[in-house]
């Protein structure tokens, strides 16, 4: 087999952390990833050698660095088969991204507008819509979630949720929680069918899945630099060439110009005149290393490696009394994003907060997440206010979901003993 | 330090079986403190009478530290006169600040003493802290609707 | 003498390269500047063995990385002596702090306010205000500049530049162009005294003199990383607490919340309101290392050293038939930036324009930049479309200047050959 | 490829003596195009007579290439076909993104083969095409115009 997980491992040095007597079970990946060799060493090497303005300086500094920073661009719309580099606008983060969307498209929007969202979103994809539907007085609707953590489309059609007034959809990809993959396709074309844009969250989905932006249906697509092996500082927004070339500019500033005249001003073509200011020049570089990184492993096998990790890790989960996993438990046919989130309560009953889980984790080698993780509408319509997350990547093997499951069991027992 | 031995037996008894717990009448005031980082909330209201703390009831969800560090709380401020009780609560945030180098005072805190080695765990010291900090914030608005109430009585 | 030019530039990997024949002087470090190691270094540490997210993140890696986080925010928050570290809010460039600003203070503005710039702007601190009072019906006015190129405070007082209508004044602190140092405390002193906020792009300042926030009289500053030999793709913005306590978020996400309810959400206190989705990490690690390296040099030492450089810089290009320098030329007792902007032609009056200039000097081993380096209305204000400038930093050499000087004389001469 | 090799003649000859400059009535269309990464910016005006480039007229600010490059076209396109004026944008345009590996066709190129150099400095790449991609905007618009005034005329 050609996906060596062992070999991939010896790439990301920080794998081989130690806590205390245990080695480091890293799956907390699902909230950033972790970063090899490679990517490093390209930032190491533009600040090094060839660090300076992009664009505006044209020395040979300048030229070099504009030369990388494009390159990154170029290598970010290859990955997500992008049919222009042009259609990639370089953010500071996912979130930024959506709040570009969310002025940009939203800056005509008025009462009776709606913007449709679903209950499992990532506060990311929640508060930007929020924020603009107070700015112009448009309304927010959302999707709500069936009992397997599946959108309820069966609801949604029953209530009409996309209808004439809809004017933006703001939904998804793969649930940062749930691991649950949204048919995206489907409802970008009941979008597209009432005039509604249709954006997408793919901060989960583009780090495992192969993306391809023309295939997915959607206008717009956020993600984010580090969570796809890439570093901080850095995320994009993808967006339809004749689509960004008719939104108004978000941020102001250098770069993002055409002619400033202190009367008023005109603004560059897509991307730049989105990109205000000196942009993530060493984080495009990083980027553009970390794509070409799972390019060359090959998001087919990426993602057949998150699909076997997912299926073991829910196979295993699921033995360990009182043990709940939220959401989907296969990974089925629409596939299943490397996110498993649970809760666990002790033989008598006893809910163990996920803070409490996490730290007993943490002090046995095994970093998970614990709490909200930024999607408290979704728990709040489960029931609950935390949970426990496990999430893995390309690097994850099956030893450290063992390390897990034996670290739940020693933490169930502890807290059961205390009974 | 363990995290076995953070979580000592007080801590998880008091877990199991919160006191105090749930919101009562009548208060004086009410406040709802939020921990973002992690999603522990707890509501909390202050009754006050005269110069004591008659009543600290509350409602909130959090881990086992926040839950049971609020429950260790009201027993020990229930009762007290406003300045012991804040006087208690600047003792207990200085021990948690203490990265486990103070040495708490077991007469004056009590049960509180077994939080002594969250000091230890920097990430888990405001979860600690959620239902101290909530107190202090509305027995301070507390008093003040008491001397609003009490101007207008004497006008 | 303690300030050691060649010792500090051995920190600079990058300042050993060589363009073809000749050795490489960076004379454009207002544009960006180069990275010691130890700031390439704290990065590589962080990502190889400290990486996590932050603030959410509570296991082993992410106490780890949140401690690194929160240093780098401490040690900028003392850097620029704010009195709490709180006040400093990550952003990720400049151009984000002053749009922040502009959406966050705005966003109750009216027709009729008024919010004041000056024509020396860059463009970071022009269009952000030009969108803003676009948006809300506000009026956008300005302070010119005299001929030796400072604000023409005559002029402002006769117009009544600054009255009750005032909302924001928002300033350069240094101009990137002219390096003329404007009067903060004046202006910041007339801006309360009609309930005006006062706003300070501090880009090309903080990497310069010894910034003292609450000593400058202004309410919010912003100032950006690269520029400070720390990473790209982080600025920020220093705000007084009392005032950031009261203003509204601008970006929606992650991070920046109290509660959210799908009917609507609360946003936690300063710095993290105004910090949507993940932060810039590594980043921040970056320039806390930037922020302890310059406080190790001293900043009245850096600041002595860019005053040397600059007189000396002046004083021998004036000497240069046909070179022209913009605005001050003197390093007077208000200080001047290390930004030295000028036009030069040909001994028979042929323009040499900038763009032409950089390629000569680039050819020799020479970084400058040409252009309108972002403030086109200045270019415009002064008669002209371009210049050429030089910029100086911590590690400039004299001998540098000398090659500047050089190269400008055989381009010029080569121009006028061919006459 | 040196810079002074770059810089050849040609291209000096043209920055001081501009042919063409200047805007000029009649015209079928104009165009303002901008290099916004250094600010070089050209007002252009194309005027057509039948399927032929009767004047292109212009205003500009920026370097010597971005000049000498708009001069040197206005010599080759006007009188020529507006199909035959494309051809040569497009043929000028390959030339310039061609890294310096594309040999030039002087017999059509003419003065145009002086810029063969720009095409080794890619960030001076813009600078030579900003006239000729204003040119071939403004055809176009120019074009358009001439279609929708016969329309109406033929109604
Ligand atoms: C005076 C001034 N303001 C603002 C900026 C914008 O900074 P940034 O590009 O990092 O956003 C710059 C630098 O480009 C500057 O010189
Ligand atoms: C589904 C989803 N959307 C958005 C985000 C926000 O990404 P970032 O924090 O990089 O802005 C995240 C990650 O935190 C996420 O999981």
């Amino acid at each position: 087999m050609s996906y060596d997980v062992e070999l991939i491992r010896s790439d990301f040095p920080i794998l081989s952390r130690r806590v205390g007597d245990y080695p480091l079970a890293y799956l907390d990946s699902a909230n950033t990833s972790q970063k090899p060799q490679v990517v490093i060493d390209a930032m190491v090497d533009h600040y090094e050698r060839h660090n300076a303005n992009v664009a505006r300086a044209m020395h040979m500094l300048g030229a070099e660095a504009s030369a990388a920073y494009d390159a990154g661009r170029e290598k970010v719309a290859g990955f997500i088969g992008a049919n222009r580099t042009e259609e990639v606008v370089f953010t500071k983060n996912a979130s930024e991204a959506l709040n570009l969307a969310a002025h940009s498209l939203g800056a005509t929007l008025k009462p009776g507008d709606e913007v449709v969202i679903s209950v499992m979103e990532h506060h990311s994809n929640i508060v930007p819509w929020q924020l603009l539907c107070a700015r112009t007085g448009a309304t927010l609707r959302w999707f709500d979630i069936t009992d397997e953590g599946r959108l309820d489309l069966a609801k949604a059609a029953a209530e009409q949720l996309i209808n004439s007034n809809t004017r933006i959809v703001s939904l998804t990809w793969v649930s940062n929680v749930l691991g649950t993959v949204n048919p995206i396709a489907e409802i970008a074309a009941q979008a597209h069918a009432v005039g509604a844009v249709m954006v997408v969250d793919g901060s989960q989905a583009v780090p495992q899945l192969t993306t391809s932006v023309t295939g997915l249906g959607a206008d717009l697509v956020a993600f984010t630099g580090h969570k796809m092996v890439g570093p901080t500082g850095i995320g994009a927004l993808w967006g339809r060439y004749d689509l960004l070339a008719e939104l108004p500019p978000f941020l102001g500033g250098g770069e993002m110009i055409e002619i400033v005249k202190m009367g008023g001003s005109t603004f560059a073509p897509p991307p730049y005149r989105f990109e205000a200011g000196t942009p993530p020049i060493a984080q495009a570089v990083g980027l553009g290393a970390a794509a070409d990184y799972l390019g060359e492993l090959g998001m087919a096998d990426v993602a057949a490696h998150e699909a076997a990790i997912t299926s073991y890790a829910l196979r295993v989960l699921q033995q360990l009394d009182g043990l709940r996993v939220l959401g989907t438990t296969s990974v089925g046919p629409e596939g299943r994003g490397g996110a498993v989130s649970f809760t666990l309560a002790t033989r008598d009953g006893l809910d163990i907060h996920p803070h409490d889980v996490m730290t007993f984790l943490d002090s046995r080698g095994v970093a998970v997440r614990g709490g909200h993780h930024c999607a408290r509408p979704l728990h709040e319509r489960l029931g609950i206010t935390a949970s426990t997350r496990a999430s893995f990547y390309l690097y994850t093997l099956e030893r450290e979901i063992d390390q897990l499951v034996e670290a739940l069991n020693y933490t169930r027992d502890f807290f059961g003993r205390a009974a | 330090m363990s995290v076995e031995a953070m979580y000592a037996e007080i801590i998880l008894d008091h877990y199991r079986e919160k006191h105090h717990s749930g919101l009562r009448e009548p208060y004086g005031a009410q406040v709802q403190h939020v921990n973002p980082t992690c999603g522990d909330e707890v509501m909390l209201r202050v009754a006050l009478s005269g110069d004591r703390v008659a009543d600290v009831s509350y409602e909130g969800v959090g881990c086992s530290i926040s839950q049971a560090s609020t429950s260790v709380m009201t027993d020990l401020v229930i009762g007290r006169t406003v300045d012991e009780a804040l006087a208690l609560h600047e003792e207990f945030t200085r021990l948690m600040h203490g990265r486990g180098e103070i040495e708490p005072d077991e007469d004056r805190l009590e049960d509180a003493i077994a939080f002594a080695g969250v000091a230890k765990f920097p990430a888990r010291v405001k979860c600690a802290l959620l239902g101290w900090s909530a107190f202090k914030d509305a027995a301070a608005l507390a008093l003040a609707a008491d001397a609003a109430e009490s101007m207008k009585e004497s006008r």
